[in-house]
């Protein structure tokens, strides 16, 4: 069941040295903001961690990268982040890229208790390296493992008190699907309402998902690429 | 001559069909949604989770919830559905995206494309590239035909890692279209005053002449 | 794109004999019940139909196969038919039962791409007969395959004009599932709206998998056990 | 004396603890809900998508919409989530589900258990009962501890097809309880009244004694 923390910096104390995170988020967009600043004024590093993408120079996880506390990465496109790439070919930090269905699937599979699956996605590529591939109905796939993590840190718009969340437009991208796959799920959300304010039939992650869930302090919601109508 | 950028996304635009699910990659294809006639009725879906993709906001509408996969901010149109990743490429690599347009670094003869990264100089990462030519029901490239130093990007056989093999179901380039069928590039379109001769120069890869080979334009 | 239909007879005009379709549903929760109206009606035969229940007698699926006109089916439980059971130990009916949610999640892979997956669900039982076994990180796991089928038979609550869908309570279940697996998915509905009428953010099946709509002419939503507060 | 329905559901309700998600079969395992403490926060969760299940509703709250696995109508309680069945399964199949209690017709020494067919004379369907043995976290079954004809259903091998194999927590009857560890069945409670020789003559199963035996109550 769901507990609920007083403060980001309270939430993610056991998240050491080491751990293997979870950050959902598209860029930037939906990004657990109090959650990565708590992490990073804590201090943790050698982290591993699962996101889509390395962010920004000096924002979210881009922060931690600079500071030379991520140890590796699964990740799918890192193109937004000049740094990481920079520690990559200096071979300063693992990064395994993987396709983005693959990246949503492999936890999906985690979430749900599939242990591996077959997937048309990179077959004859990079990605297929070292993985068996297998003949079905006449067309190749290869075989990929379901990924978890030790925490996922989410990013929801509202939660009730028994740990529902309700995601807002495109900021839901990988949170839902992180919050199954991690061993402890931590969502951060802008506001927590009482048990029965939301709708039951418009709950995106059910909260038997959530392990701990705070009110984030401060949102300041960086956009990427701001772009106007012409 | 070979077409200008604009040019090319307006011809690529004509392959965009009323009642279909598309998926335009970021850079040139991105370019392709001006130029489609108001009357395709045409559903754009985007991989972080937007089918009915709508234009740029105004000022007052922008909203850091919602963006495009290339990070932008965006609108929806009315009818729009948003969706989490899981089922944003549930949508893709189940095979009902009608088409995607997506940008090359290489295309080779048999149909591969190399798009996501230059061994020891550029590492970005495949995103939705890889699942996008893996899934969708049509997977057009749109690209440069040579380098800017004037090497061949139309290939025997791609050099680049790939994202793909054997996905490409045609290629648009500043000179030419090819159409890849039973496991054969055939030229079906040639830029206007460019002669087969100049083409074949500029490409490195065999291919077939469409005996009803037309002009791209 | 979706087309919508002026009536459940000319929405299922080529659901012809022989044709394999998927019937949403849990128990007779969420049937698509002017669609099977509409088959009975129809007169094809030696169907084949994938549906969690065989629903009860004399309605829904029960009427079909009250009539024999239902070769196989691929189900779940049918506990609560007596004919189905009936024809099962005659030979008259095929019958393959699977567990439920590897009847969900065989669904879910077809509509996404994945050909087969490996499953903790039925190791060591009859449901594991004939199938592959893989020990992976030390547990025994089966290859199950994707389930598709010619036609979907969906039960929505409202669509939009985009054949966007929206479900209602429980009677969501398999429906949104079935939508993404059936070649030609048909949804039955109470209610079309404009489009831009329904929130973007809780569209459950998005229009991108419904072929088909149609306004349901009429709604009986039978209750299988009705059973009040003491 | 061995205990009625109502006794083995008020004891098997002491092993619903608070803070917890659980799955209830249908039968005699429903009952159980009526003999927890309303002390003890738990959630329940039914396989055709509630999660927060409440009681029977009243005659103006019945929704033909609403119903539980049983297919009986129902009512959620506060802080409830509908969802799809693709997702109830991966509550259940993912390890989500602390405890799930189930009916069985056989269970034997290793864990096995049998609850969904009789071959050429009854065939319901394992419906999500193969799902919950494999997931949950917790499996407990309930049952009665010999057929109507006084026959052992503690077996040393099942007779019946599986349910799951190896899949069983510990299984309460209204003779005994049996926990499974290490590959080991244990008595670990022993209704009132009931001697050792009297069990073991009604158990066709082996099974070890613990050495902190208790009452069965």
């Amino acid at each position: 069941m769901v507990k609920i923390y007083e403060s980001s910096t309270e939430v993610i104390k056991d998240v050491v040295s080491g751990s293997t995170i979870m950050i959902g988020g598209f860029g930037i967009c939906g990004i657990a903001e109090n959650l990565l600043r708590a992490l990073y004024n804590s201090g943790s590093d050698k982290l591993n961690l699962i996101t889509l993408t390395a962010h920004i120079d000096g924002y979210g996880v881009g922060k931690l990268i600079d500071a030379k506390r991520v140890k590796s990465m699964i990740a799918s496109y890192i193109g937004e982040n000049k740094e990481v790439e920079r520690q990559y070919f200096n071979g300063e930090i693992e990064i395994d890229l993987i396709p983005q269905g693959t990246f949503a699937e492999r936890m999906r599979a985690q979430g749900v208790g599939i242990p591996a699956f077959y997937s048309p996605v990179g077959v004859g590529t990079e990605v297929a390296e070292g993985k068996e591939v297998r003949v079905i109905n006449g067309k190749e796939y290869i075989l990929e493992e379901a990924l978890g993590a030790d925490f996922a840190f989410v990013k929801a718009w509202k939660a009730d008190t028994k740990g529902n969340l309700v995601y807002r437009k495109t900021a839901k991208n990988f949170n839902p699907v992180m919050a199954t796959a991690g061993k402890i799920t931590i969502a951060e959300v802008e506001e927590i309402v009482p048990a029965g304010e939301l709708d039951p039939n418009e709950i995106d992650t059910p909260g038997i998902y959530v392990q701990r869930l705070v009110k984030g302090e401060f949102f300041e919601k960086k956009i990427e690429r701001l772009t106007l109508k012409k | 001559m070979p077409l200008t950028k604009e040019q090319l996304a307006n011809r690529v635009a004509k392959e965009v069909k009323s009642g279909t699910y598309v998926n335009l990659g970021i850079g040139m294809p991105s370019l392709v949604a001006n130029y489609i006639s108001p009357e395709i009725d045409v559903t754009f879906q985007t991989e972080n989770g937007i089918l009915g993709l709508g234009g740029y906001p105004t000022e007052n509408e922008v909203d850091a919830d919602l963006t495009n996969a290339s990070k932008q901010t965006v609108t929806t149109l009315p009818g729009a559905a948003i969706v989490d990743s899981v089922e944003a490429f549930s949508m893709i690599r189940g095979g009902h995206i009608d088409l995607t347009i997506l940008g090359g670094m290489e295309v080779d003869q048999y149909g591969n494309i190399a798009n996501w990264k230059i061994p020891g100089k550029l590492v970005k990462g495949m995103g939705g590239a890889m699942d996008l030519v893996a899934g969708a029901k049509r997977v057009i490239v749109m690209m440069q035909h040579t380098s800017p130093d004037g090497k061949s990007k139309i290939l025997k056989n791609c050099t680049l890692p790939l994202t793909g093999k054997s996905v490409v179901s045609e290629v648009f380039t500043d000179f030419a279209r090819f159409v890849f069928e039973n496991g054969e590039m055939i030229l079906t379109e040639l830029a206007k005053d460019i002669t087969l001769d100049e083409l074949k120069a500029k490409t490195e890869a065999s291919f077939k002449i469409s005996p009803t080979l037309q002009i791209l334009e």
